[in-house]
Order: structure tokens, then C-alpha cells, then sequence
């Protein structure tokens, strides 16, 4: 299975996704924003980090780029797609998931080992996951408040289209201390914590086990990998 | 060159963390009497050329579509300025 | 026609376009010129006019002020310096691929790959704008490593605030860490580790001492030098603007007047996500075989980098000024020659690889403007619209700076600090007591937990780090096939350097150094920023020369080089001097990272033991 | 309640990295004749009783001492607005 990855001019997590990608047993695929072509990838990750340094709104330039119109066209056709924080943005920018991301409440960039309970795992990139199970991944983010209006909201929570919500810390103020959601079909997920910095023990979030060895964000990647499997 | 000026704020309806903070901080070091603070966006456009309707309906449109985000924001003002300043 | 006098930090000048002339410098020898407000001394602005047989034009004025400036010419330090170049063994210099001088140094850490570091201050700067001056002082530290031909991986930040309880305290450490925090993480680098400290006598001067470390193969090295008759010189990155004009001769030489930020020159404007643009044009550059060189421009701008290109090279070069793009078309020639915008960089590029070279930086939509080109000639030559206003021997104004002799004197005040020792202080009388002097102790500012600064900085981006906070050295890897890995830490403690210089930059290399070996890599080489007050003062002066004379002395003992670093003086309030703080930041080497020891108890059981004396 | 508003804008002569990068995308997509964009911040600030000489010299100083930061910033606007909309 190929898994493409976009990276935009500021991209810093592109190449984790990657990485996530391959220790998860797919094959990732680089992709560029100025070009038009998916190469044939059967799923995607929007990566982290600050494209066009978040300048206007986080996400909202990157959202302008030539790949975004096929990869707008991917995901309304069914394509699976990951936003991860930055790319959580611009899939917001880009309408493909309601609600949006503003400035945390306390006004700094917060960078945290952040434990999230999985409120649904009716997506492409989330059914390895059980409901109610609680992961931790590490979180970083100036702008993750999760906001949208109370009938957004209401629709959201109603349809099961929250997919993890913060628990013991909302760090940054989203409203239901919501840190991820899905589109109504559930290719498309968009969340703020960096499953791709929880993929290869020594390297992330500490666990009671042991420091660094947090590996819970694996589960996204071997989840969209089961599902092609069973579509193929 | 003229320049135009768009206004963008945060929707009434929603949170404005930041704005919440600058209110709390005024009230901390005893400035009361105000009772909220939002904040928003102000863009200064310059244009090459004069401002014909043209120009106008694309400024709108790009203050709708990528100045703003709809979901989140509002456009309050769009602004046009002759280089001497005084406002049509 | 009367003379007016400058009053502004920048060169008077006659307007744009019609700049003072080599020409004109030579016909009006008896021209009154601003060198006092530009830092010069007037026995410097005589030596300048005896290089040049002439009075200096104003734009040759701009480039030797921002050049023999304490900042950019170390003319009180060189002297001592000296001794991290001459207190070396063999093994000392084993692994060293490029030692001190060059703008970082480089080790060989094994398996065909090099690491690079180095750190610098920008501690002017912070307390005026805090929050640009230190995003500012990363983006110049990451540029230095760029320059070497090495991907920057890591970050890391020493940092010393005024009292906790003042009320200045928090506009700048507000401002200081969330311009790290924006500049690093925008910039996609971990960073690792860094220190945090209060005391009154940083009240109006902080300092902030920002790390960066690189990592390259072998293969990769790259040297800023103008060599090859006939090659480019290429400008790239941002454009250039009025930021920070006279910023590095008045910023970093003039102390502050008590009472608050009143002195407010124009300030750098940092910009991240330009600097990470420019990051990875620069690695494809490199990796196509597109450049020879690569300078990055800082203080001193398109002064430094001329000059210094030139006089690392074959010597010569020709440089047409107007072709600099500029964001405000109103710059003068001199503003242009002393501006210092960041995320600018100047690459010597042969004529054949042009066209290749332009196609890289496009891609990346960097913009790019060829200045001029390399000559034999042994003259550094800068022509405004058909003119030229710059004509000088750039060894003069790059390397054969002034170089100063100042007084040392042994403070007075030292025997009656060094006696005042803790042992005649009361011992607490009862448990009560002794409980309470503890939870004073954890609760102070210097030892409490440092999570809200540490919290703000992206530690997992890039996927290497092995360790970094709270572990005392942070840790990231190399090679992801063998866990090839680097160590760093950075230490000081001004406290013990007021009362012993000599011993205090000791202990502060023997600390980074505990803290490095601790972490289970193998220690090979020394960054170090050495902030001290004016070396005008003759006490201050014996502070320095003490820290210098310990810390190379130290570093022979253990066998580490120091590798580069920077000097930071006229750090005070008034007259008083900060106490001298001599930061080290100790690099190691450990080849596989799955073995580091972190920090902290791992697991039940274990045994505990206390090591040394 | 009466509203003020106060504008404030990045020094002309500096730097500005997000105006920049605005401009960068509109000419990027095709909407070239604009030569540059700058991006302040404009903020809302309500007043809870009428807006007295007291009132403006307080918004004057928050403005210059609090909303702005002297160094790399420009107080622009001040204006007041009454809950009607017009501008005094
Ligand atoms: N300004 C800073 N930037 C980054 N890391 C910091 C900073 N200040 C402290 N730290 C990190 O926080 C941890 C605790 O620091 P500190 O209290 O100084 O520890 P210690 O006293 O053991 O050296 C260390 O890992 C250190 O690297």
C-alpha cells in the first residue's frame, strides 16, 4: 500500500510521517505541493508543522496549493485522508471537516505527552482503536483550539463524528475538549496531537513503562492499512 | 499607490481567547470599565493600478475567501484609501 | 552649504544614487565625518585613514565601523582567544575536521558523518525587543550551521533573566521565550535542553545564548570563501530592508541606562518559515554541487559578508550594490552596506552552474540577485549606479581589525566576597527550621521546575531526540540505521565565576561535561559564549582573562577542543558589570543512542550510589 | 455600549513576515496588481459607560502602552463608535 505524504514549503513533521508510514508496514510516497499529481497513492497525510509559517490563519495559505484541488477531489471520492495538527488546519481551511482552529486559550505554544480517549473508531484511520480506549500522544501547538458554532457542535457530537477528545488536560481550549474529528463518510480525520511522534519506542511520549516508549500512534497507520487490505 | 483596507473580527458568537486575555489583563492593572475586548485582523492592500469595480469585486472576493475564514470570522469593513488619506 | 551633523546611528549620506565617491573621498580629504556616533574611536577613524591614504568614504566608514566593532572583531578578546588554539594536544585535535575560526566547527563523530555547533548571544538585542531579538539571535545561530554545508537538527538555549520579582522581569522572559519557542519550532528544530536562571544583576541586561547543532557527511563540508577569478556572487533570501541598521556596532557595544528600554534603535524582524525556506534551498544547493560556498549574513550584513568571503579567498571582489533587492527602495548606499535583515544568505557560484543554481532557489521561491564577482585583484571594490563608493583591502576590514591590549587589574572587592564564605552563616537549630531553609531552597526560581519554559518548545519534531528535558544533556540521533548519536549540554553558574573567574569557568566546563558523560555519550569538543561586562573596565577585564585562561587550561586537562563560540562584553546596567558568566556547552559522541542513560530513577529495585568526592 | 476601536500596524520599515507571505500567495494564484499587503491587528474594545476625555486619555494610553508594543508597532486609528455605528 502507498501512503503519500504532502510536504508544503514550511512542512517540519513531513518526513515522521513518512517514517510513521514505513515502521507501520506501508510504503510513503513524498509528494509536493506544487504539483498536480497524487502518483497513485491509495491514501494521505497532511503532515505538521508551519506551512507559509501559519501566517494568515494556520493552514489557510497551504490550503491555496495546487496538490490541495486533488486531494479535495481525492477525499470526496472516498480517498482516506490524515490531517495531523497543520494539516488538521487545512483540512478545516478547506471546509473537508467542520469547525475550526484558533490560538490557545493561554495564548502559548504548548508541547505535551497528551492522553486522549478514542470516542469513535468509525474512520478509515481509527479502527484498531477501541472505544473508550485511552492513548497518549505527544501534542504541540500554538492555534489548536477546537472551535465551531453550537449547531456545528451539536451536529458533530450528535453524528459521532468526534473522534478523541482530551482527557485530564484540555490543553489549548477546544470547546468539548474535543482533539479530533472525522467527515460525515469517515475517510477524512483531522486531529491536533502528532500520532507520527508515537510510532518507534525511544523516541516518543513516556509511558508508565518506560521513558520515550510510546508507540499508540501506530494505530492510525496499521488502521487505514487494514482497511485496504479488505477493499482490495 | 492606493491602498484599501479590509477589517476582519471573530464571529460575535464565539470564543476570542485572546481578546479574553487582553480584557483580563487591562482589569488586573485597574483598568476597569471595559467590559470586552475582541480582536481582529486589519489589512493594508496596495495596488498597482487605480481601484475600478473590477478591482473592488476582487477584493471582495478575496477578503471573503482567503482574508477570511467564514467559519470562524466575519468581514466588517473594506475600506478604500486615495494616497491622501480621506476615505470613499 | 553648512554641514549638519548626524544625529542618527546610521552615516549621514547625500541621498540615493549620488553617495560619497572614492572619487569625491580623495578631493575632500577635510570632510568632517560621524565615526564617534558611529563607535569608532578616533585614533581607529586616523588607522583607517592611514590604510586608505584617504579619508574613508561613507560607505567604506559604515563598513569598517560594523566591522572593528567589538561584535564583529573581538579586538579586546583575540589576545586571550589565542589560548583555545595553542593549549591543544594531539588528541585534541584527532577528530577536529575545522577548529576555531571558520563560522562553526566541525568533529567527526564517526561512520563518514560530522557534527557542527556552535553558540552565540544576542543578549542586546532581547532586552530591547525581547521577543524579535531572540527569535533573531536563533535564526543567526542556525545560519552560522547552515553555512558549513550541514542540516541543522537540534537547538538548545541559555538564558539569564533579572529578578523573578521586578517588574521588567516578565516583559522579557515572556517576550525572550515565546521568540524561541515561534522562531524554533517554525523552523522544524527539537530543541534539547538549555538553562534558566535569575538574578538581579541580569536585571537589565539578560542574556540569551542560543545553540544550534548540524549534522553532515563527510562529503558535505563547505567552506565560505571567495576563491575562483570569474565566480559569482550571488545574494539570496530575503530582501533586504532598514532592519537593525547600526545594530551590530551600537547594539552590541553601548550599555543601557538604568530606567527601561528608552534607547530604541530599529530592531531585526524575524522570519521563521523564510529561514526554514532557505534551509533546504540551501541543503539541495549543496547536495546538486551547485555552490562553492555559502556565507550567512548577521551582524554586519552585506559588510561582513563581502569582506569576509574576500579575505578567506583569492582576495578580491567586484560588487555592483544596486542589484541588492531591496524592500524599501529608499535605502541609501551605506544603510544597504550596514543593514542587517535576516534570512539572507551569499554564495559564490562558478559561471556554469549558474543557470542550475537560479533554478533551485526558484523552485523554493527564494529570490536571488547577483551582486558581483570574484577577482585576483586583492580589492574588495563596491560600485553604487556606475560608482564607486567602497575600495579597500578586505584583510583591513575583516581580519586586521584593531586588535587591544586592555588594562587587567585585580578587583578589590574579591578578598572580602571570597571571605565572606557560607560557613559563617547560621546552621538551622532545629528540624523546623532546617525543613523550612529546604522547602525555601526548591521552591527559589533557579531550582524550581522549569516546565513552563520547556514546555513551549517542540522537543519531538524530526523524530531523533533521544533525550532532552528534564534530562540533564539533551540527545539526538544520526543515523537512524546504526543509532549513531550526539550529546550536548551547556553550563555556568556566575555566581562562582564573581567569586573566582579562573575556577568558575572550570567548574562550568567540568558540569557540562559531567552532564554529557552521564548521558553515556563520550565528550569531544567545546562551544563556548563568554558573556562579560565592558572591557573598558580593567576588573571586568581580569574577570576575562581569568574565565579564558581556566577554561582553556580545563580543556587541555580533559582533552576536548574548543571548536568556536562568541564573545558578548559590555553586558551591564550603568557601571555594574553582570557577573561574569562564561556559558560551555560540551558536545558528545555515543554510537548507538539505544543505550543512553536518561535522568531520574528507571526502575524499581535498582541500586543507588553516590559518585566522587 | 459605546465601542472603540483601535488599529495598530507593523512599522512601515520593518519587516512583515505575514503580509508578506499573503502577498506571496495572491500573486501565486493569479491575483497579481497587488503590491503589497501588510496585516495589523484591530481591536474591539467595549466601553461600559459613555466615553468621556477621562475615557479617550485611558484608551490613548492602553492603546500605546498595552495593545501595541512601541518598538516594531504603529498606533494608527483610534476611533469611537456609538452603538448606532457612525464614527465621531
Ligand atoms: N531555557 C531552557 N531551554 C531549554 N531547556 C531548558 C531551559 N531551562 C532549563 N531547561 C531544561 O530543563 C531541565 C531542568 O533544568 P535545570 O533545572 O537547570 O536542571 P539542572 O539543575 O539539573 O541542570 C534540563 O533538562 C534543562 O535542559
Amino acid at each position: 500500500m502507498k501512503i503519500g505524504v504532502v510536504t508544503f514549503p514550511g512542512s517540519l513533521d513531513d518526513r515522521d510521517a513518512q517514517r510513521a508510514v514505513r515502521l507501520a508496514g506501508a510504503e510513503p510516497v513524498a509528494l509536493w505541493h506544487g504539483s498536480h499529481s497524487l502518483e497513485g497513492v491509495d491514501a494521505l497525510v497532511l503532515p505538521g508543522g508551519f506551512s507559509y509559517g501559519d501566517y494568515l490563519r494556520c493552514g489557510a495559505i497551504a490550503s491555496l496549493s495546487p496538490i490541495m484541488t486533488e486531494v479535495i477531489d481525492a477525499a470526496n471520492k472516498g480517498m482516506p485522508v490524515l490531517g495531523i495538527c497543520n494539516g488538521f488546519q487545512m483540512l478545516a481551511e478547506a471546509h473537508l471537516v467542520d469547525g475550526g482552529l484558533i490560538r490557545n486559550d493561554h495564548g502559548n505554544f504548548v508541547c505535551r505527552d497528551q492522553k486522549l480517549r478514542v470516542e469513535n473508531t468509525d474512520s478509515a484511520w481509527t479502527s484498531d482503536f477501541a472505544v473508550g480506549q485511552e492513548i497518549t500522544i505527544p501534542l504541540k501547538n500554538g492555534e489548536g483550539g477546537f472551535i465551531a458554532d453550537a449547531e456545528t457542535l451539536a451536529r458533530l457530537e450528535g453524528e459521532g463524528q468526534v473522534m478523541f477528545r482530551y482527557v485530564d488536560v484540555n490543553p489549548n481550549g477546544s470547546l468539548n475538549d474535543i482533539a479530533g474529528v472525522r467527515n460525515v463518510r469517515g475517510n477524512v480525520v483531522g486531529l491536533m496531537p502528532h500520532p507520527e511522534h508515537a510510532v518507534e519506542a525511544g523516541f516518543g511520549p513516556d509511558t508508565d513503562a518506560a521513558m520515550r516508549s510510546g508507540v499508540d500512534g501506530l494505530g492510525f497507520f496499521t488502521s487505514v492499512i487494514k482497511q485496504a487490505l479488505v477493499n482490495a | 499607490m492606493p491602498t484599501i483596507v479590509v477589517e476582519v473580527m471573530p464571529k460575535a458568537e464565539l470564543l476570542d481567547p485572546q481578546g479574553k486575555a487582553v480584557a483580563g489583563a487591562l482589569a488586573r492593572i485597574g483598568k476597569d470599565g471595559f467590559s470586552s475586548v475582541r480582536i481582529g485582523k486589519r489589512f493594508e492592500i496596495t495596488v498597482d493600478g487605480p481601484v475600478t469595480d473590477a478591482v473592488r469585486a476582487e477584493v471582495e472576493a478575496i477578503a471573503n475567501d482567503i482574508l477570511s475564514n467564514s467559519v470562524i470570522e466575519d468581514v466588517v469593513g473594506i475600506h478604500y484609501e486615495t494616497p491622501a488619506g480621506e476615505t470613499h | 552649504m553648512t554641514e549638519t551633523p548626524a544625529t542618527t546611528s546610521a552615516p549621514a549620506s547625500a541621498g540615493r544614487g549620488v553617495a560619497d565617491t572614492v572619487q569625491n573621498a580623495a578631493a575632500t580629504p577635510e570632510k568632517e565625518q560621524p565615526y564617534g556616533a558611529l563607535g569608532l574611536k578616533p585614533d581607529e577613524y586616523e588607522q583607517i585613514k592611514k590604510i586608505l591614504g584617504r579619508r574613508p568614504t561613507s560607505g567604506e566608514l559604515a563598513m569598517y565601523s560594523v566591522m572593528w566593532s567589538e561584535h564583529c572583531s573581538y579586538k579586546s578578546s583575540k589576545n586571550y582567544l589565542r589560548q583555545f588554539g595553542q593549549k591543544v594536544s594531539p588528541a585534541m585535535k584527532k577528530n577536529l575536521m575545522v577548529g576555531m575560526g571558520e563560522n562553526a566547527g566541525v568533529v567527526d563523530v564517526g561512520e563518514g558523518w560530522a557534527v557542527t555547533f556552535k553558540i552565540e548571544s544576542h543578549n542586546h538585542p532581547s532586552y530591547i525587543e525581547p521577543f524579535q531579538g531572540a527569535a533573531t539571535g536563533v535564526g543567526g545561530i542556525v545560519r552560522d550551521i547552515i553555512s558549513m554545508g550541514a542540516r541543522p537538527v537540534a537547538v538548545m538555549d541559555a538564558l539569564r533573566f533579572g529578578d523573578i520579582n521586578h517588574p521588567d522581569t516578565a516583559r522579557v522572559v515572556h517576550g525572550v521565550v515565546s521568540g524561541i519557542s515561534f522562531y524554533g519550532n517554525c523552523l522544524g528544530l527539537p530543541n534539547i535542553g538549555g538553562e534558566t536562571y535569575f538574578d538581579s544583576v541580569y536585571q537589565a541586561n539578560p542574556l540569551v545564548n542560543a545553540l544550534a547543532v548540524g549534522v553532515l557527511r563527510h562529503e558535505d563540508l563547505h567552506l565560505a570563501n571567495a576563491k575562483g577569478v570569474g565566480n559569482k556572487v550571488v545574494l539570496f533570501g530575503a530582501r533586504t530592508g532598514g532592519d537593525g541598521i547600526g545594530g551590530a556596532s551600537i547594539l552590541a557595544s553601548d550599555s543601557f541606562d538604568e530606567g527601561g528600554p528608552t534607547k530604541r534603535p530599529a530592531v531585526q524582524v524575524g522570519d521563521p518559515f523564510a529561514e526554514k525556506v532557505l534551509i533546504e534551498c540551501c541543503l539541495e544547493l549543496y547536495k546538486n554541487e551547485l555552490v562553492e560556498g555559502i556565507q550567512d549574513l548577521g551582524a554586519a550584513g552585506i559588510s561582513c559578508a563581502t569582506s569576509e568571503l574576500a579575505a578567506n579567498g583569492d582576495g578580491g571582489m567586484v560588487i555592483a550594490l544596486e542589484n541588492v533587492l531591496l524592500r524599501d527602495p529608499t535605502l541609501t548606499a551605506e544603510e544597504i552596506l550596514m543593514s542587517e535583515s535576516q534570512e539572507r544568505m551569499m554564495a559564490i557560484v562558478t559561471p556554469e552552474k549558474l543557470e542550475g543554481f537560479l533554478e533551485v532557489v526558484k523552485k523554493w521561491d527564494v529570490e536571488t540577485s547577483v551582486l558581483g564577482e570574484v577577482t585576483d585583484t586583492g580589492r574588495l571594490v563596491i560600485n553604487w549606479h556606475g560608482e564607486e563608493i567602497v575600495n579597500v583591502d578586505p584583510n583591513t576590514v575583516a581580519v586586521d581589525g584593531p586588535v587591544y591590549d586592555r588594562p587587567v587589574a585585580y578587583p578589590s572587592w574579591i578578598d572580602a566576597l571570597q571571605a565572606d564564605s557560607a560557613a559563617t552563616l547560621a546552621r538551622p537549630a532545629d528540624a523546623a527550621e532546617l525543613r523550612a531553609q529546604l522547602l525555601t531552597l526548591v521552591g527559589s526560581p533557579n531550582l524550581a521546575d522549569k516546565t513552563w519554559i520547556t514546555s513551549q518548545y517542540d522537543k519531538y519534531v524530526l523524530g531523533n531526540t533521544a533525550l532532552s528535558f528534564p534530562d540533564d544533556g539533551g540527545m539526538v540521533r544520526v543515523d537512524e540505521e546504526s543509532g549513531l548519536g550526539f550529546a550536548v549540554a551547556t553550563d555556568a553558574n556566575g555566581r562562582y565565576c564573581q567569586l573566582d573567574p579562573k575556577a568558575g569557568a572550570r567548574l562550568a566546563l567540568a558540569e557540562a561535561y559531567r552532564n554529557v558523560a552521564t548521558t553515556g555519550a563520550v565528550p569531544v569538543a567545546i562551544s563556548d559564549c563568554l558573556n562579560f561586562g565592558s572591557p573598558e573596565n580593567p576588573e571586568v577585564m581580569w574577570q576575562f582573562s581569568q574565565a579564558v585562561e581556566g577554561l582553556a587550561d580545563g580543556c587541555l586537562e580533559l582533552e576536548v577542543p574548543v571548536t568556536g563560540g562568541n564573545v558578548s562584553f559590555y553586558n551591564q546596567t550603568g557601571d555594574a558589570p553582570i557577573h561574569p558568566t562564561p556559558v560551555v556547552a560540551v558536545l558528545g559522541v555515543i554510537d548507538d543512542v539505544a543505550r543512553r542513560i536518561p535522568s531520574g530513577w528507571q526502575d524499581d529495585g535498582h541500586n543507588i550510589y553516590l559518585l566522587g568526592t
